[in-house]
């Protein structure tokens, strides 16, 4: 199974795609696999400490766990409205 | 309840048209618009990117939140994406109630969860760059309300 | 400014459209609207009079009053006359500013200023009967909102 | 010189008009006037406690002098919005 991670506004820009498959892994939380994903994109690193995360559409802390084939969504602090 | 994210412009008729109802003595309509300026700088236009079916859902709640909070009879709120031109509508609500009050009070309680808590961001373009707006503007770049929506 | 007494209904669209400015963040739109009951009674129709010419004044002074206090871009005041049915509209307000948070204080002084100074009357009709309502409904019968406007 | 006196809602309702012309009289404040209408009118009498007077289309308070020509509206406690 996979984990699909989505990218936002600056955060997207930065990794030039929106969208991202990884292995699952048991255990998997947010903060895991966010790890992984910035072991492969360091660029994306700085953007971190301001970042709010859901899974399958809801905020979630970074010790969640993250279960396979969900969809985590890493959120740049919001500006709608 | 009326919740809808699009990149169609947004029809304040329709909304108000939503929140009709005989027991309503009050009506607010608040429009979000493109300004042609921000902290002192010149804006040629704006293009907001929304995770969309999160931030349908994230608005449904604080909608629901509202209802039960300011005793709301109708609700709609209407969140626009994609490039918008200095004028246009960016964000919309509609909201009834028995009186006045709950309206006013009702509708800025849900301009701010809204730009606290919806996932969407703004990029704001000027003629010689752009940027993406991160955080609410009353904050700059800090985080901290945005911070607490997810704690 | 757009200040108007008719007894044509009132067109929100062309109030929203009076206030539009590029310098504008945020447009807040209040309506008035007749309710099915009041006081726990079943409203059949409301028959508004007003003292015209007077009226018209009394709302550009607050208008302007307004448009000073919560540094407001633009503001139309309409307030309707005549029978009117459940769901029709008796006031519209639209007023726009640089941000949301002046745009619904603005909104709300203004609602109350024209219920405490502008000489209108509500006449309420039931099934079996009809009142002149006078006063402000919050404060049932008693004069003393008004009765501070001329002194 | 004629002072006329405009009476709204429930006033007007009462009286079984809307207008009345009257006499002006040298010296002539919404007092004097007032006292006048109501000789004229004892119906309205009930209502004078709860009004507020305009002279030409401005709020003034009981003591202030209407002049020749003047238009005094007698204002019940208003009800708009």
């Amino acid at each position: 199974m996979n984990v699909t991670v989505l990218l936002f506004a600056s955060l997207s820009d930065r990794a030039g795609l929106r969208r991202i498959e990884l292995d699952y892994q048991p255990g998997d939380t947010v903060r895991s696999v966010c790890d992984r994903l910035m072991d492969a994109y360091p660029a994306l690193r700085s953007f971190r400490p301001s970042l709010l995360y859901a899974v399958n559409e809801e905020y979630v802390r970074p010790g969640d766990s993250v279960p396979p084939g969900a969809t985590l969504a890493l959120i740049p602090p919001v500006s709608g409205g | 309840m009326l919740i809808r994210v699009t990149s169609e412009p947004l029809d304040t008729a329709e909304a108000v048209a939503h929140v009709a109802s005989p027991e309503a003595g009050a009506v607010n309509v608040f429009l979000g618009v493109v300004r042609d300026n921000n902290l002192g700088r010149r804006v040629d236009h704006l293009v907001y990117e929304a995770y969309d079916a999160m931030a349908e859902k994230v608005m449904r709640e604080i909608a629901e939140e509202a209802r039960e909070r300011f005793g709301l009879l109708g609700c709609a709120v209407l969140h626009r994406t994609g490039r918008l031109e200095i004028g246009e509508t960016s964000l919309l609500i509609a909201i009834s109630s028995g009186h006045r009050a709950e309206s006013f009070e009702g509708g800025h309680w849900l301009v701010n969860e809204i730009k606290k808590r919806v996932p969407v961001w703004k990029k704001e373009v000027w003629e010689d760059g752009e940027e993406w707006i991160e955080g609410p503007e009353s904050l700059g770049k800090s985080q901290a309300t945005a911070g607490q929506a997810g704690q």
